[in-house]
């Protein structure tokens, strides 16, 4: 850890001596890929540039969700004069190497909405927990459920993405810890057709024999959610994640129960903020209070607000209000400037 | 009639089929509840539409790459048309499955007139008809879709019968007396079979490939609008995965890559046989970390089998 | 007469020169170079070392995807499964280096002899059941990646040794390092296909098998033999990713490995490969594979709305390869 | 004299770098049959093409009787009614015989549904014609070659055709079947049809034709001469430019020869029984029979490409075990010149080189495999030169040649690697005259250098002016082995005696 922290400090005291604190600075906020997801990240960035008075804040994805694409996307960016990123890595390993080597060029670096494997050179991960917010959402889930012998299935997305082995866990935990029978994970499901095709015919042969479902994943979470309105008897609850409009309608509508959010307005918002304070002087403090997480020490959990019928019409209030809070503590708590 | 089922290309693949889904059924019932049944018929209707976009090209000996990408394109269209615009679901439906038409025709002209490799010439227009949808949808889904549209999508027409089921029945009709009865249809399997002596015979190959094109946007499109109504939403990755399944049902269906010999009933069982492969998976809780396993072996195995009889009867009809 | 030899030797300056300006491989270098120059006029940082960099790394390990397809091509057939086996054999290494701490160059042998091993099964399977190379790969490509991820619960190796992942940063002359082994293949490939009886009976089984065999070529053994190599160099591919990458992820190749697939036709398709099998250039499939570089590359640099990069990409590809048939056409009229 | 029903007046056509016709004219006559004949590359296929729309004349003009004609695609052609059976195959292998007779009414179609029925009963007739007993809806592909050919000739026919042109239509035709089609021609000249008969067989010229012109490199060497007063000495030398013998029949000194190849009753899995079969060092053995009789398939399964079930092979007198055609030509030095050139006996789409030197590959590779082209060339380039094959370099992609420089080199690969065994199937079909007797006297030259050759053939003369004996094989059995004494007459009937009594034979089964 302590290594860590000076290694980190050193790059940054570099970045400083390096552009010297005139350095205008211009973002780019990164996605894995092109996914609904992301929809938020470019207003967040455009009111970055406003609000922090930056030279620059783009949204810039890959046209697929493919490693090597967001890598080369990146080495470009950096040919084209950006000088401070904030990346959904598209591998939490495999993306290191490159996103070390941005940091090489002066850049700080901040791993936005999902976490790369320590040790690497980012700055630090902003991102709601992937397994703590399956296990929360399943708790939501058991609750809804009430109580009796209650089985339930897991819908999630692809297998290869580490995040998903994370949410896997986080529901088996929660489940075990009430007593309640996973009977069946359906996963690499995080496309519409093989979504559409594997949810119908599992809930088709064995939706009589479930009594909840808990998706951890934006497709399956969209297409269950229409399953649920189209069997229609809200026998089944299900708790959703993230914030498509569908799911929305479902909460509304009391098809779904409630979904777990992540807020990505806010992480690239507030990573775009800390960003180009870590390019004009500041540095990670070095007793920053990091959260703990499995992936990396340098971990700061933007919060996983839980919304259901309660409070979807009101999200945007919840998440503006979630923003200033993860602003404050990012300035005070994390961030040390001279 | 024995002698008819036995010598028909599309008989393997239906007794493939059918012995895979009396299998399933005997393990698990379910498999033949009304619900599942419609699940079924749903994933089958729109998969037969992107299977045989695909067929419509290999009958002229090339390949399509672009299906996915066109019929992704259609999709969001449709969807972007009526959300932006507000259209009515018919004119939307329309224009998009023209957008489908239209791209199919510039793949063909631009392979008829060029002569340059299908293959080459439908990878580069994915990429433009990929990078369209981007930029339509900017990577976000269209979510305004019109309560009929949903309905049509969702809802059964009878029994376990799908509405979608309609459309997808009627083109696998068409195109049966298309490529057996129509002048035009046998033009395709004459210039896949032999274009040489088709040009002869005065059937111009370079109309011939933009007919067959055309076509081929045309299915991807009509694939693209109904996924819409199903999914209830007009994502753009709608397409990204098609390609292989596209070939797989053909080929599974017995089409020759080589050309001149396809066959669209046989081609529907290919696809009926991956769906049930697909459903059985579920069914039967394999692992999912099994999962592709278990579609690996069994896609080599309805082959095989396919294989194996094929053989045979080459050999008896040798002797 | 017997002309044989007498009007191959005779000096025909024009005639051969415009032969060289007609064949495919002058044609992509003419594009990469004008396209090259394009992008350097737009944006200067096209040819900053930083890019350079970052282009030949690209470079290399798209070249290599394209050689391990070009092996299968060559006999006629094709690989679904190349991504597949590639993914495969990295994990491989990673485990071995990892899990059970072998010396490095050991674990690149043994990767590369599990590409060649898996291919190898994809070339029996296609020999013994008499299917299409398409429907076997299709159902292997599922199967290899099946049993990886199942037995890898798809967790990620990055017990990775500095040197190799060094190497992967490594530049000499301004150019990624990486390009050092693409070109080392590219060369053993052009011999193995032109000076090697192994290679000339595989592009004869290619061919025309029913001819080759009966001319005593073992086709059978050919064809595996080419999905062998087509696995080994999907291996190296992966390897290269892995020092890349400075890990073993199972998602390098995307679901499947089905990512690769694009690129790995691109490259030996615009140089001229046959997909009926029987004529490959390894030249030509090296310089459609830069050129796909070069494109994606400086399309990125010239910074067309984001939206709409990928419809250029495409657009430019399709202008490249027509500009390509005019330039032929344009010589062949002149040549008359 | 009739009325001239199709004429080229001087016409011309020019390729890059190549003037492949130079004012050629010609006139073809109501009810009569008009000869084309040349070397391959004289230009016949230049003039067919032009004929029936494929290109068009840079120089000279087509006349329909006597109005000009331009024809811009071979539509227009066959609305003229200029009919053609062309020399390669030209039906779609999937479509049945009665749709691929009416492809070209298909192509004025597009949506009016077909009425199959009417297609066959449309194509009843002239299949009734030819006396072609298939059903018209049977699928091409289940046809014999033999029956492909009468297909496209009723195809032709059936388009309303008043010109018809046969391109090589007997090249895979057996006599008989020859003899069945000539009534056919007899009978449509009779109707008043004007036919062009590209033929290399130089007897059944003579024998159906009333008028002749001649290629040669392009230009006309005769016009519109009549048959009548040209022997056959006459043609070949309007062909060639000079005169030529014919092979003589051999004199085999082959009776105290070692055997070198033996089959002692052999069946194999494609369906022969108890073949008995010697063929010595020095000898040429003729294996005769109709198509479809089985000699094609016994030469695959002595190489190696078929299992042999029962009996045994020997070679040298050991008894030996060939499990493939590598094993065949690398362990016991057999060869196989096949009779499908274009599928299995060349790699079309390869150069000369990489053709003729495909068999020595292995032997010219060092021990790590490295093949280099002088070492390949070294063993390739004194049996190319041998055989005259031309070719402007050794790079050229051998389907760009003519057919007699492919079944040249078709043989030079086997001569390169030196095998002691030759199986040659239907050498010289569709080749011309001259390189047909270069090929004769090279089978002579092998024999008496001590190969043993066994020949396939079906063109009778060229089995008598061959081999030393004939073997009859029909319906995968030998029937009869008959010295060869040289003589026609006696030898064809001997000869066709063999195969006329099985026909009796199987008549009687069918009937019982």
């Amino acid at each position: 850890m302590k290594r860590i922290t000076t290694l980190l400090t050193g790059a940054a005291t570099l970045t400083v001596v390096a552009l010297g604190a005139q350095a205008e600075t211009k973002v780019a906020h990164v996605p894995g890929g092109p996914h609904p997801f992301f929809a938020d990240w470019e207003p967040a960035s455009i009111a970055a540039k406003e609000d922090f008075n930056l030279g620059a804040a783009d949204y810039k994805f890959p046209q697929k969700w493919e490693l090597n694409l967001q890598n080369d996307l990146l080495e470009s960016l950096v040919t084209q004069g950006y000088n401070a990123f904030a990346i959904h890595p598209g591998d939490p390993v495999g993306s290191v190497p490159t996103l070390n080597e941005l940091v090489g060029t002066g850049a700080p670096v901040i791993a936005v909405s999902a976490c790369v494997n320590d040790p690497s050179d980012v700055s630090f991960c902003l991102a709601s927990d992937a397994g703590a917010s399956a296990y929360t959402g399943t708790k939501h889930l058991i609750e809804a459920m009430g109580p009796g012998t209650r089985k339930i299935a897991h819908f999630t997305g692809w297998l290869v993405e580490p995040n998903t082995q994370l949410r896997i866990d986080g529901v088996a935990k929660a489940a075990a810890e009430a007593g309640v029978e996973i009977v069946q994970v359906i996963a690499d499901i995080d496309a519409p057709e093989p979504a559409e095709e594997k949810i119908g015919a599992y809930l088709a042969a064995h939706g009589s024999e479930i009594d909840g479902v808990i998706t951890t994943a934006w497709v399956p979470a969209v297409v269950a959610s229409n399953a649920m309105r189209r069997i229609g008897d809200k026998r089944i609850k299900m708790v959703a994640i993230d914030h498509d409009e569908v799911v929305m309608n479902a909460i509304r509508d009391g098809f779904v129960v409630g979904s777990m959010l992540q807020n990505p307005y806010g992480q690239a918002y507030v990573a775009a903020f800390a960003a180009d304070k870590l390019l004009n002087g500041c540095e990670v403090s070095a007793d920053a209070p990091f959260t703990s997480h499995p992936l990396t020490e340098r971990f700061i959990d933007s919060g996983a607000p839980y919304v259901d019928a309660s409070n979807v019409d009101t999200r945007a209030d919840v998440d503006r209000a979630m923003t200033e809070e993860l602003i404050r503590k990012v300035e005070a708590d994390f961030l040390s400037c001279n | 009639m024995a002698r008819l089922i036995s010598q028909s290309d599309w008989a393997t693949p239906m007794i493939v089929a059918v012995s895979l889904g009396v299998l399933i059924s005997l393990f698990n019932p379910a498999f033949l509840s009304t619900f599942n049944i419609q699940v079924l018929l749903e994933a089958v209707s729109i998969n037969v539409l992107i299977a045989l976009s695909q067929m419509v090209i290999i009958a002229i000996g090339q390949m399509n790459l672009s299906v996915g990408a066109l019929g992704g394109l259609a999709a969001v269209i449709f969807a972007g048309l009526m959300e932006v615009f507000g259209l009515p679901p018919i004119v939307a439906g329309a224009l998009a499955l023209g957008v489908g038409l239209a791209g199919g025709f510039l793949n063909g002209l631009l392979i008829g007139l060029t002569g340059i490799s299908a293959f080459v010439i439908t990878l580069a227009t994915l990429s433009i008809f990929k990078g369209l949808n981007l930029a339509i949808t900017q990577a976000q889904p269209f979510y305004e879709i019109p309560d009929a549209v949903k309905h049509f999508g969702n809802a059964t027409l009878f029994g376990p019968f799908p509405i979608i089921f309609v459309p997808a029945a009627l083109i696998v009709v068409l195109l049966v007396v298309f490529f057996n009865r129509l002048p035009v249809g046998r033009w395709l399997l004459a210039v896949g079979g032999n274009a040489h002596s088709a040009e002869l015979s005065g059937i111009s190959t370079a109309k011939t490939v933009v007919i067959a094109h055309a076509i081929s946007g045309f299915l991807a499109a009509c694939a693209g609008v109904l996924l819409v109504a199903r999914l209830q939403l007009g994502q753009p990755t709608i397409g990204d995965d098609w390609l292989i399944m596209s070939f797989a049902a053909p080929i599974i269906g017995g089409a020759i890559l080589a050309g001149g010999h396809v066959s669209t009933v046989a081609t529907v069982f290919g696809v009926l046989i991956v769906a049930q492969i697909t459903q059985a998976l579920v069914l039967f809780h394999i692992d999912p970390f099994f999962v592709q396993v278990v579609l690996g072996l069994m896609i080599l195995a309805a082959v095989s089998v396919n294989q194996w009889r094929e053989l045979r009867m080459q050999r008896a009809g040798q002797e | 007469m017997s002309l044989v030899t007498s009007d191959a030797r005779k000096p025909v300056r024009g005639p051969e020169l415009m032969r060289l300006l007609l064949t495919n491989e002058f044609g992509l270098l003419l594009l990469i170079v004008v396209f090259g120059a394009l992008f350097y006029s737009v944006s200067s940082g096209f040819l900053s070392s930083f890019n350079l960099n970052s282009m030949s790394r690209a470079a290399a390990i798209n070249v290599m995807i394209g050689f391990s397809m070009m092996a299968v091509i060559a006999t006629g057939g094709l690989s679904l499964a190349v991504g597949a086996i590639g993914v495969c054999s990295a994990m491989v290494c990673g485990w071995l280096l990892q899990e059970i701490g072998l010396p490095w160059p050991y674990a690149l042998v043994a990767a590369i002899a599990t590409g060649a091993a898996l291919g190898a099964i994809n070339g029996m399977i296609e020999v013994k059941t008499r299917l299409h190379s398409f429907i076997v790969t299709l159902a292997t490509m599922s199967l290899f990646f099946g049993i990886m991820i199942f037995l890898t619960q798809a967790q990620t190796y990055r017990g990775i040794p500095a040197s190799f992942v060094s190497f992967g940063r490594m530049k000499v002359m301004g150019l990624s390092a990486t390009l050092g082994p693409t070109l080392v293949v590219a060369v053993a490939l052009i011999v193995l296909y032109n000076f090697t009886r192994v290679g000339k009976e595989m592009l004869a089984a290619g061919a025309k098998p029913q001819a080759a065999m009966l001319s005593g070529v073992r086709v059978g053994r050919m064809i595996v033999l080419a999905h062998a190599i087509s696995g080994g160099l999907a291996a190296i591919a992966a390897l290269l990713l892995v020092a890349r990458n400075g890990a073993a992820i199972p998602s390098m190749a995307g679901q499947q490995g089905q990512d690769w697939l694009l690129i790995a036709f691109l490259g030996p398709v615009l140089g001229g490969a046959v997909l009926t099998g029987g004529k490959i250039s390894v030249v030509g499939a090296f310089l459609g594979a830069v050129l796909v570089t070069v494109l994606s590359n400086g399309l990125l640099l010239m910074q067309i709305g984001d939206f709409w990069l990928q419809a250029t990409l495409g657009a430019t590809l399709l202008l490249a390869v027509l500009l390509d048939l005019a330039r032929r056409k344009f010589l062949e009229r002149r040549a008359q | 004299m009739s009325k001239i029903a199709f004429e080229t007046r001087s016409v011309s056509k020019f390729f890059p770098g190549v003037k492949a016709l130079q004012g050629v004219s010609m006139q073809m006559r109501g009810g009569s049959i008009h000869a084309l004949l040349g070397e391959n590359g004289a230009g016949k296929s230049t003039l067919i093409k032009l004929i029936t729309g494929v290109y068009r004349p840079d120089e000279g003009q087509l006349f329909a009787g006597a109005e000009p004609v331009n024809f811009t695609r071979p539509h227009d052609a066959i609305a003229a009614g200029v009919g053609v059976v062309h020399q390669e195959r030209n039906l779609i292998p999937r479509f049945s015989v009665a749709e691929n007779m009416a492809l070209s009414q298909l192509a004025d179609r597009t949506i009016a549904p077909i009425d199959y029925a009417a297609l066959n009963e449309q194509a009843e007739p002239w299949l009734d014609m030819l006396g072609l007993d298939v059903e018209p809806a049977t699928q091409v592909s289940r046809l014999s070659v033999a029956q492909m050919q009468m297909v496209e000739i009723a195809k032709a026919l059936s388009q309303q055709t008043r010109v018809l042109l046969l391109d090589e239509p007997t090249a895979s035709l057996t006599p008989m079947e020859s003899k069945a089609l000539f009534d056919v021609l007899h009978r449509l000249r009779d109707d008043g049809v004007s036919m062009l008969f590209v033929s290399h067989k130089l007897e059944e010229v003579k024998e159906i034709c009333d008028t002749v012109s001649v290629l040669r490199d392009g230009v006309n060497a005769g016009e519109n001469i009549a048959m009548d007063n040209l022997e056959r000495q006459d043609l070949i030398r309007l062909m060639i430019g000079r005169e030529q013998n014919d092979a003589k029949p051999r004199h085999g000194r082959s009776g105290e020869q070692s055997v070198a190849l033996e089959l002692k009753d052999v069946s194999t899995s494609l369906g022969h029984k108890g073949i008995n079969l010697e063929v010595k060092r020095h000898e040429i053995v003729g294996l005769y029979g109709l198509v479809g009789a089985g000699r094609t398939e016994l030469a695959k399964a002595i190489m190696g490409a078929a299992a042999i079930t029962e009996g045994e092979v020997l070679r040298d007198g050991q008894t030996v075990e060939i499990d493939n055609p590598t094993d065949a030509l690398h362990g016991h030095r057999i060869g196989y010149v096949s009779e499908n050139r274009k599928d299995e006996g060349l790699i079309l789409e390869h150069s000369v080189l990489e053709n003729a030197g495909i068999t020595i590959w292995r032997k010219s590779a060092n021990r790590l495999g490295w093949l280099t082209g002088a070492s390949v060339k070294k063993r390739t380039v004194p049996f190319l030169e041998k055989l005259a094959v031309k070719t402007p370099s050794l790079n050229q992609t051998v389907g760009n040649l003519s057919g007699g420089n492919q079944q040249k080199i078709a043989m030079a690969k086997w001569l390169a690697a030196g095998v002691k065994v030759l199986i040659v199937d239907e050498p010289t079909v569709g080749i011309d005259v001259k390189s047909k007797a270069y090929l004769h006297e090279l089978l002579h030259e092998l024999a008496n250098d001590g190969t043993a050759v066994l020949l396939i053939t079906s063109d009778l003369p060229e089995m008598i002016s061959l081999a030393d004996r004939i073997l009859v094989m029909d319906e995968f059995v030998i029937k009869g082995d008959v010295k060869n004494t040289g003589d026609y007459k006696t030898m064809s009937q001997s000869v066709m005696e063999h195969i006329h009594h099985t026909e009796d034979e199987l008549r009687r089964a069918k009937a019982s």
